[in-house]
């Protein structure tokens, strides 16, 4: 990683002209999937296939339903996830397939092909494949991570060379020291030296202490990776969106989902929820609140079946749909009164105080359904 | 452009520094305070509530302070007799640690199985030694075990706990040489551990370090302070108390009781001419094909059999130490094992180590077949109901006649 | 159109709005509001709306609105 | 100066987190029952010898 971002400064200064960003990137890229991926031509190959799906679909596809582009380009992403459930007992000679879709990062690039389809598909024009490459293979988000946007992703590949100045330079490197020390000093030491030494005695205080001290693990190991990977797209000249923004002083669900994995959060509202709440509304079903919670709760299981098709997982996503639809009743109902329903007259920062506590406890629950603990 | 670069460069630079500064302030202080502390003596005083048993069986110390604390209150009741043995602790109803204190009301506790060998024995009376003075120890020895490599890993650590090595280690009147050999022997079996703890560390690496600076005992005050488990405490104290004293009732008929004893014996072992226990003998020496198993033993060679080594060390330690100490030397089956000659030389030896150490012993192997008292072993190897009445008889007139 | 879009937004939103209201900064319209205005807007006027093109930039004020909504029936 | 702070905070909780979790291992002074955890690697087996 150092290496590729010396090596970036290097042709910045000396070979800017025989170079174009987007090429070197690519370059660079595909040099460490060879040298450091476990499966690289599986990526390749993956890349290929979302690819050639993206041309076909918009060569040939004029619908404006998105079910069919969604699940054509989730496919492998669909296998992987089922094979990762099923145990293969008989001898049979798609019993070594489920390796084939156990890529590194592919549900992440299928969500930022999905994501650029949904984007693009009304500009006319062809989609360059390196730009596709570069987009969906970039190696800081490649895990986990936070998901891009194509068009502004591309933009800053365009502009590569001009972006790496030295105030994104410093903005990379607070965010890389932010980094070290959520993962790789928090998290590590609340993994190390608490969380691995609770004792199971199947006592509550056991399950509430695993619950919380899990919540901190996870925050702590997730944004500080999520960090990382921002600073080293910094580094390098790329404005990776943040991910995590002080997601334990969230008041509601609402708020809770643009502090905690925005970028996913964004991803599921912006492709999910919004044309399945659209496609509800014109067909007039039920009343406007129902629309709404149905379309809230069917994002979240969906974001509980993405984490994989284990129950905890499902449990999980379906726990934070409910929390959002309660919340989404609720915000309703008050703005219908035009008062507080639930708080009344009380003080405004009493209320937040009160919102907060009752958000962290909600979450720290359904993250400890999520760590599957529990079953 | 530039000079706010510089401006945030010097920013970062001084956030930087002066935190490290800051450590290093005040990891000084910490050290300089710790330095302090280390020259005040401290000791570490283990207790638990009733420590005392006058009988029973410890296997081993994993169950943590109060199976060590057992062996260290057994040492310290010199009325009481402390056994180191192995496999034959089983719960034959004459073992000395049974028929003892229930048929003679002499307090005794045995402790080990299986694999108990020399080594650890070392280690145990090493972390006992303020105590061993006119303790009245009796050893179990079989010849079985001089054919192993020595004490293996696994009843190291079951037998030598972290308190045991910590003892050891800050005990100073214990001499650097003995401590030597706690780090000969981890440094010798590293690779059958999965990993060192930092106390078996430290033994190891002053060990290498005397075998390659001959400086070991200026390592010492260093390793002491590089290792901080051992930073806790100076010195770690049990706190035994002394139990209520046990008088012996009879003098047994030993030649009666062991005649009797015989006889059920021989009864008990018709289906076979091996003098073996019929049902250990269905069990363990008839063949399916109806042969009948025999043993045979490998001739030791004493100058490189590590357990001999481990032996002639715990002599040494006893005879440093002024021990009360006796040893009972088991025998084998010699209708079993058809060539226990081969080993005969090696039980010679040891027996001539221990007279000229002086320590009470008793033979109870035999090569010849005529020499062989059936019954003596229940089996091939173990002790039978005559031979624990005969080791019983030993330690009775050894201790209490 | 203004005073329909205006009544719309108040309806749905259950407050008062100007016209140079920015009706997303000050939370007057939410990603679930913002989504029934667009229904709304598309039966009213006859004209289709990507669900891709609902997005803050066009739906900030009433203003942008308008613009919005003639360039899509011109289309 | 209250960002300055906050720059050191960050900087001094990196190094002694750095010395304790990398360097020292401190859980292993922590927790003592980490002695127990030592497995031989030698199979015991209640075996006759």
């Amino acid at each position: 990683m150092g290496m590729a971002i010396v090596l970036f400064h290097l042709v910045k200064r000396f070979g800017s002209q025989l170079i174009s960003y987007r090429i070197l990137l690519s370059i660079v890229t595909l040099v460490f999937a060879l040298v450091y991926l476990p499966k690289p031509f599986h990526l390749i190959g993956l890349i290929l296939y979302l690819y050639a799906c993206l041309g076909g679909l918009r060569k040939w596809y004029e619908g404006q339903n998105i079910i069919f582009p969604m699940l054509l380009l989730a496919l492998p992403m669909l296998f992987m996830k089922y094979f990762s459930i099923v145990s293969f007992t008989d001898d049979n000679w798609w019993k070594n397939t489920p390796g084939i879709f156990q890529i590194t990062g592919i549900s992440y690039m299928v969500f930022r092909a999905i994501g650029l389809y949904i984007d693009e598909r009304s500009k006319p024009g062809k989609i360059n494949f390196i730009d596709f490459f570069n987009f969906a293979s970039f190696v800081p988000t490649l895990l986990i991570g936070p998901l891009d946007r194509f068009h502004r992703f591309t933009n800053d590949v365009k502009n590569g060379y001009q972006n790496m100045t030295s105030a994104l330079t410093y903005q990379g490197w607070n965010n890389l020291l932010m980094g070290l020390l959520y993962k790789f000093i928090l998290a590590e030491a609340i993994h190390r030296l608490v969380l691995v030494h609770l004792i199971d005695d199947g006592s509550l205080v056991y399950h509430m202490s695993y619950m919380y001290t899990y919540l901190l693990y996870l925050y702590f190991d997730f944004a500080g990776y999520s960090l990382l990977a921002i600073a080293f797209g910094n580094f390098i000249g790329i404005h990776v969106p943040i991910n995590f923004d002080k997601p334990f002083l969230a008041v509601n669900p609402k708020e809770f989902w643009k502090k905690w994995h925005k970028s996913l959060g964004d991803w599921l509202n912006d492709y999910f929820f919004k044309p399945l709440f659209m496609h509800f509304t014109k067909k007039k079903w039920g009343t406007s609140i129902r629309r709404q919670n149905s379309a809230l709760f069917l994002t979240f299981a969906l974001m509980g079946f993405w984490n994989g098709f284990e129950l905890h997982y499902i449990i999980s996503g379906m726990l934070f749909g409910v929390y959002s639809v309660i919340h989404n009743y609720y915000f309703y109902q008050c703005k219908k009164q035009k008062r507080d329903v639930v708080f009344g007259k009380l003080n405004e920062r009493w209320i937040r105080i009160i919102s907060i506590v009752i958000m962290f406890h909600a979450v720290a629950f359904a993250i400890y359904i999520f760590s599957g603990k529990l079953f | 452009m530039n000079s706010l670069l510089k401006h945030k460069l010097a920013f970062e630079l001084t956030a930087f520094l002066a935190s490290l500064g800051f450590i290093v302030i005040a990891l000084f202080f910490i050290f300089s305070r710790l330095e302090k502390d280390q020259s005040e003596k401290q000791i570490i005083t283990l207790h638990v509530n009733n420590p005392s048993p006058d009988r029973g069986l410890v296997p081993n110390y994993t169950n943590g302070l109060s199976s060590e604390m057992m062996l260290m209150s057994s040492l310290s009741r010199k009325d009481q007799l402390t056994l180191f043995g192995s496999s034959e602790f089983s719960s034959n109803t004459n073992s000395s640690y049974i028929y003892l204190p229930e048929k003679l009301g002499i307090p005794a506790m045995g402790f080990g199985h299986a694999f108990h060998q020399n080594f650890s024995i070392y280690c145990e009376l090493l972390a006992g030694k303020e105590y061993l003075k006119d303790s009245k120890i009796v050893i179990f020895l079989s010849p079985g075990w001089f054919e192993t490599e020595g004490t293996n890993s696994e009843a190291f650590l079951e037998f030598v706990p972290p308190h045991f090595l910590e003892k050891i280690w800050m005990d100073e009147s214990i001499s650097t040489d003995y401590k030597l050999e706690i780090g000969r022997f981890i440094a010798r079996n590293a690779e059958k551990f999965s990993n060192l703890t930092l106390r078996m560390q430290a033994f190891k690496t002053l060990y290498e370090s005397e075998c390659e600076f001959n400086q070991a005992a200026k390592l010492r005050t260093k390793l002491d302070k590089n290792y901080p488990v051992f930073n806790k405490g100076n010195k770690i104290k049990y706190s035994v108390e002394g139990g209520a004293k046990i008088q012996h009732r009879t003098f047994p008929n030993f030649r009666k009781l062991q005649t009797e004893a015989q006889t059920i014996f021989l009864n008990a072992s018709a289906n076979n001419t091996l003098y073996v226990d019929s049902l250990y003998f269905n069990e363990f020496v008839l063949q399916p094909n109806g042969a009948i198993k025999t043993g045979s033993v490998k001739p030791i060679d004493k100058e490189n059999s590590a357990e001999y080594k481990d032996f002639l060390l715990l002599l040494k330690l006893l005879k440093d130490k002024e021990v009360n100490c006796s040893f009972v030397i088991q025998g084998l089956n010699p209708y079993y094992y058809t060539n226990l000659e081969e080993i005969n030389p090696i039980v010679r030896s040891i027996v001539n180590e221990l007279k000229k150490s002086e320590f009470p012993y008793l033979n109870m192997f035999t090569y010849r077949k005529a020499d062989y008292q059936p019954g003596s072993l229940n089996d091939i190897m173990h002790l039978g109901d005559l031979g624990w009445l005969q080791v019983n008889e030993f330690i009775y007139n050894t201790y209490l006649r | 159109m203004e005073n329909y879009l205006i009544d719309k937004i108040e309806e749905i939103s259950f407050t008062r709005v100007e016209k140079n209201d920015s009706l997303w900064e000050s939370r007057i319209m939410d990603s679930i509001t913002i989504v029934e205005l667009a229904v709304e807007i598309e039966e009213e006027f006859g004209i289709n709306i990507p669900f891709e093109e609902i997005v803050v930039e066009n739906f900030e004020t009433v203003d942008l609105l308008m613009a919005f909504i003639t360039k899509k029936q011109s289309e | 100066m209250k960002k300055w702070f906050y720059k050191f905070l960050v900087y001094t909780t990196l190094i002694i987190g750095y010395l304790f979790l990398y360097v020292l291992n401190v859980e292993e002074f922590i927790y003592d029952q980490k002695d127990i955890q030592v497995k031989s690697t030698v199979d015991f087996v209640y075996q006759q010898f």
